[in-house]
């Protein structure tokens, strides 16, 4: 086992990873800008290093410093979190060059799954279904005759892409050319290689992952699947596991490919190999996430494994103790995302200092949080700001279980995506399980609007703290602190 | 002495001084009202009815969660009542607004023209900032009297973007 | 289903049935004393009444208040939690006279579990094991002879009684008579009952006991055990689930005796039969708690039942929906009593204002806690202030996790039991699973003395903050609070 | 400045002022402590080495928690510890202790009698409170000069119970 980690990340992540470090003995190093001096995860580690200014691109995306300081500290792993350098080959290149353990695939895995045409290969060449498309280099002319073949609408997307980027949808024959050149100069702008591939554009489906585990001594197994489909602008809002699209036969074929695909890749560590599924119950491999997931704790809630231990007793040599009659999904798992965003005004960030915080707990709550009051919440990084996890028995004890969680978080100074998340755990659409990729975009809507006594019991509460203030300062001179009320008013008394 | 409370377009008259209750809009009701120890979490009894409120002084204004749900309050006694009535009638609602960016960001698009006459709600600037594109809204109804910006423009927080009269 | 709960009861105990109320979409009704109008279990619940003075007997045990309480609130069912007046069977019967459903087992269940001589021999009728002893009322005389028989020691027991009260241990057959006549006088004095009766007194045992639950249609099931034996003067410290002396084999065995026993005592709802064990896996029934458990939380994460919302869903009529062939146990799980006390001074109550509190979180960690910042711990009631439970794969695992989520759980105010369960999970007896009921009173010393490192920081950091005021007396008026410090020193900067 | 730092029967010896760094025990180190936004939490970085403390003050007295360990700290600057020196020397190790009750309670036991010479950490009274028994120990040796209860008395929080020499 390692002796000291330097966990290259921040926010709840970094505390998750360190946690974990913490239970198994092992010293840990954080790193941290100067916008994050007071952090959790600079408190919850052993040692502490700046490396640089607030921007990312200055501090955790500086692979000569965080070698550098891994090297000081006499680190032996690093442990690069989800984000940042997470899914770049040349930091675990770095890393490794450096004679420190990188807690993750090698990097020529990275490598071979971050170019999408080559993934897609790869898959087709274990007999994983891929969705129809055409992943040669070929001119436009021979794409759009492909184009034809496979059916309208396709997708455009870019080979070396992610993102989002150079993707584009065409309706029709009419608008393939055109799009093609736009679609050409938008990947090489974006990525510096021009190349392209067509997919049929799929409608309807679902966004399904699996997990799996790989050792360096060739076993791979995979974890059970989680449902990801409540997205916006291809972020996820909230995952959950099991799928309730998914059974047995269907868990058993999905997970079959996803661990052939892993095994073909050479692939060792942790990762997702992420599908669509469509109303027919087809599934086809989409892409492969070369890290730990943002989402890992849902399937840790209903199959007990924890994935970060494994990731670093795997980084550390060790076979998987696991095999996969051992994978056993019990109840159900949900998360919400928690953003620091404005839900009714178009998820725009949100910024300020948190001041005053109230968490969930209890039976079946999981928190996943770098929160603290007097946190800034600035626009520097990622807006996501804690992971609220539930498990129950059934799906639906998990969501009453998610619906009470929330109703117990209480965050003051930024708006958060919690009113959100309340009102997906009330649409009937989510409760049924009938959801797809595009629902959140095209079927949700938020609007304002609390109920009648909440509003009245908010008024009563302005007017009484108004009067008290005003007779307070009769006596002692005002100060701006709301505090030291008690106030009371019996017709009679219990 | 009694209070006016606005939230939103709602009013509330509360009495707090009616005898042995609080009144709320002329109902009575018994009201047990404590802070939680110099934090901004309060309790409330309504009648027996227990609800939490978390409560946050900006100015003049509360911010104020009762259970999660966020209110924006504002309480005028009678006297500063009758006085801002007179200055600010419809103050809202006209005048010049200047729409400033609420972060750092890229301009990605302008879909507004100067003189476009705009409904509230309105789309007035995309702003790229982190990962995402932000859609910047129009407050109220009016007439577009200034663009600053064109896409591709980056933009500082607080920089002022459009204009409306 | 009801539509509305009266929760009798207040601190962690009531927050974790409310909980399960909310989860259940059932309206909650608390009940206060004029110590706790600020309690997180009146903020919590839908309603709230005042039912009178702090002492308990003046509110949570006056029985007249809360039915007038649940009358005038129309709640539809009380839950009594676990104290006050759970094992009260006139509690029962009045709360049933008012036509109000008891979340408990019927009055009747109460009363003959609650007078020990007719529970074991109810125990002993269905063939279950009961330790050594004369169950029958005899004459002192007699009660001498048989203890001849029975050999030294033997532990004298009031019949009615409870809480270690007329208990006595009698070491020879000299001091036979007079123990005797003096545990009679004090059976008299405490229980209105002078009746006594004679067990061999065991030695090395540990105390483990079994969750059951049973509905009004005869069904009854075990929930496995838990481990218990940490003690000290019979107040439980740290239980777990699964224990390490009991197996497969052993389970079943102990299991169905258990749930023999409530089956003859015609139980309903929740219930827990206590047993010791012997070092040659001998048990033996003890006793039986007809109610919800203080440590039930370690059952409900090894076998995922929600055991408050069981006892909701029996009282309310349902059939159990879970067969005994469906529970399952996964993992480990371990609880440690946080109480308001000073383990390095006799475990003396310590009590005052919480001024600051963080709270552990993340992966397999479970609070339940009526904490909250600006709480005042009183003397008015039980110790106990929060309850810290967690989860992991395996019994180490779930070791390393409660030491992780005990270095997180920060309280400032009042000194605290937290520095005993660390030592406790530290300690090598513990860890190697070898213990009985007098490990912590026999065995276990609480010696002062952290580490020298931490020692210097503590004195650099009052050193600095001293420094800091010094410099601010200068220029503003200087107050009580100690905040606002910024202040860094570097040789170098990185 | 230059402080004495006691905690327990060490003595720490810090100067803040040093060139550059902070001095413990005439040992350099980098620090950087910081205040977590006007809360009782502070997070201290010594050559880079993180720590976590809770700090309350009591009068002259820090009550400092480190990753959780407790520690009553007291701070002297140089001036005042040469004042103090004069006047306490010993004052600690002698003179009249009144045991007062920690507690309302009832006497069970008093195992001590008027005279009797007692070491640190005897026993001196046991009282029940709630539902356990508690020990109350001598803070320090000393000879036992009265004791006020006698078992089965109520005693109410505060009150003295045995006085020692």
């Amino acid at each position: 086992m390692f002796k000291k980690i330097l966990v290259a990340n921040r926010g709840e992540i970094a505390v998750r990873i360190l946690r974990a470090c913490r239970e198994l003995g092992v010293e840990t190093v954080a790193v941290y800008s100067d916008a994050d001096r007071n952090a959790l995860h600079v408190r919850y580690a052993d040692e502490a290093y700046n490396i640089g200014p607030a921007p990312a691109r200055e501090s955790y995306l500086r692979i000569d410093r965080i070698i550098e300081i891994a090297l000081r500290a006499k680190a032996d792993a690093i442990h690069p979190g989800y984000g940042f350098l997470a899914e770049n080959p040349q930091f675990a290149r770095a890393v490794t060059a450096a004679d420190i353990a990188f807690i993750g695939p090698p990097a020529s895995a990275i490598q071979a799954m971050g170019n999408k045409v080559a993934a897609r290969k790869l898959a087709m060449r274990v007999g994983a279904p891929v969705i129809p498309g055409v992943y040669d280099t070929l001119d436009d002319f021979a794409i759009v005759q492909a184009a034809d073949e496979i059916g309208y609408p396709v997708m455009i997307k870019a080979a070396a892409g992610g993102g989002g980027k150079g993707m584009r949808r065409v309706d029709s024959s009419d608008a393939m050319l055109s799009s093609l050149a736009r679609a050409h100069s938008e990947a090489a702008a974006a990525f510096g290689d021009d190349s392209v591939y067509i997919e049929k554009a799929l409608t309807g489906v679902r966004h399904i992952e699996f997990q799996i585990l790989a050792d360096n001594k060739g076993n791979v197994i995979h974890l059970g699947e989680r449902e990801c489909s409540l997205q916006r602008r291809h972020q996820k809002l909230v995952e959950e596991a099991p799928s309730v699209v998914v059974d047995e036969k269907m868990r058993a074929a999905m997970g079959s490919a996803a661990v052939n695909i892993a095994r073909a890749a050479n692939y060792v560590n942790a990762g997702t190999l992420e599908f669509l599924v469509d109303k027919d119950s087809n599934f086809y491999f989409l892409e492969m996430n070369t890290r730990l997931q943002v989402e890992h704790p849902v399937t840790e809630l209903v199959t007990g494994v924890d994935i970060v231990k494994e990731q670093i007793r795997i980084a550390s040599g060790r076979p998987l103790s696991l095999r996969q009659e051992n994978i056993i999904m019990r109840g159900w798992a949900i998360e919400c995302r928690v953003t620091a965003e404005d839900p009714f005004n178009g998820f725009l960030p949100s910024t300020g200092k948190i001041t005053n915080l109230q968490e969930p707990t209890g039976p079946g709550v999981r928190l996943e949080t770098g929160l603290y009051e007097g946190m800034e919440v600035s626009l520097f990084y990622d807006p996501l700001i804690a992971k609220l996890c539930v498990w129950g028995e059934t799906r639906a004890a998990a969501i009453v279980r998610m619906r009470r969680a929330l109703s117990e978080f209480q965050i003051m100074g930024v708006s958060t995506s919690i009113p959100f998340h309340q009102k997906i755990m009330e649409s009937t659409n989510f409760i049924g399980g009938h959801f797809d990729t595009r629902f959140v975009e095209e079927k949700f809507e938020m609007k304002h609007g609390g109920s009648e006594d909440k509003e009245r019991v908010a008024a009563l509460v302005g007017a009484l703290l108004t009067h008290e203030r005003r007779q307070t300062a009769l006596t002692i001179p005002p100060t701006n602190t709301v505090s030291g009320s008690s106030w009371r008013k019996h017709g009679w008394k219990t | 002495m009694k209070y006016t409370v606005l939230i939103g377009e709602r009013t509330y008259e509360i009495n707090p001084d009616a005898n042995h209750t609080v009144e709320i809009n002329g109902e009575p009701h018994r009201v047990d009202f404590r802070n939680i120890e110099g934090s901004a979490f309060y309790s409330i009894l309504i009648d027996n009815r227990s609800w939490q409120a978390l409560v946050k002084r900006e100015g003049d204004e509360y911010r104020i969660s009762i259970d999660g749900e966020m209110y924006v309050v504002n309480v005028q006694d009678e006297r500063t009542r009758k006085i801002q009535k007179g200055l600010s009638k419809g103050a809202a609602a006209s005048g010049e607004f200047a729409l400033k960016a609420p972060m750092p960001g890229l301009v990605r698009s302008v879909p507004v023209q100067v003189g476009q006459e705009v409904p509230q709600g309105q789309g007035l600037i995309i702003l790229e900032a982190m990962k995402m594109e932000n859609e910047l809204r129009a407050p109220r109804a009016g007439t577009i009297k200034e663009v600053r910006v064109k896409p591709g423009d980056a933009v500082e927080l607080g920089q002022t973007l459009v204009v409306m009269l």
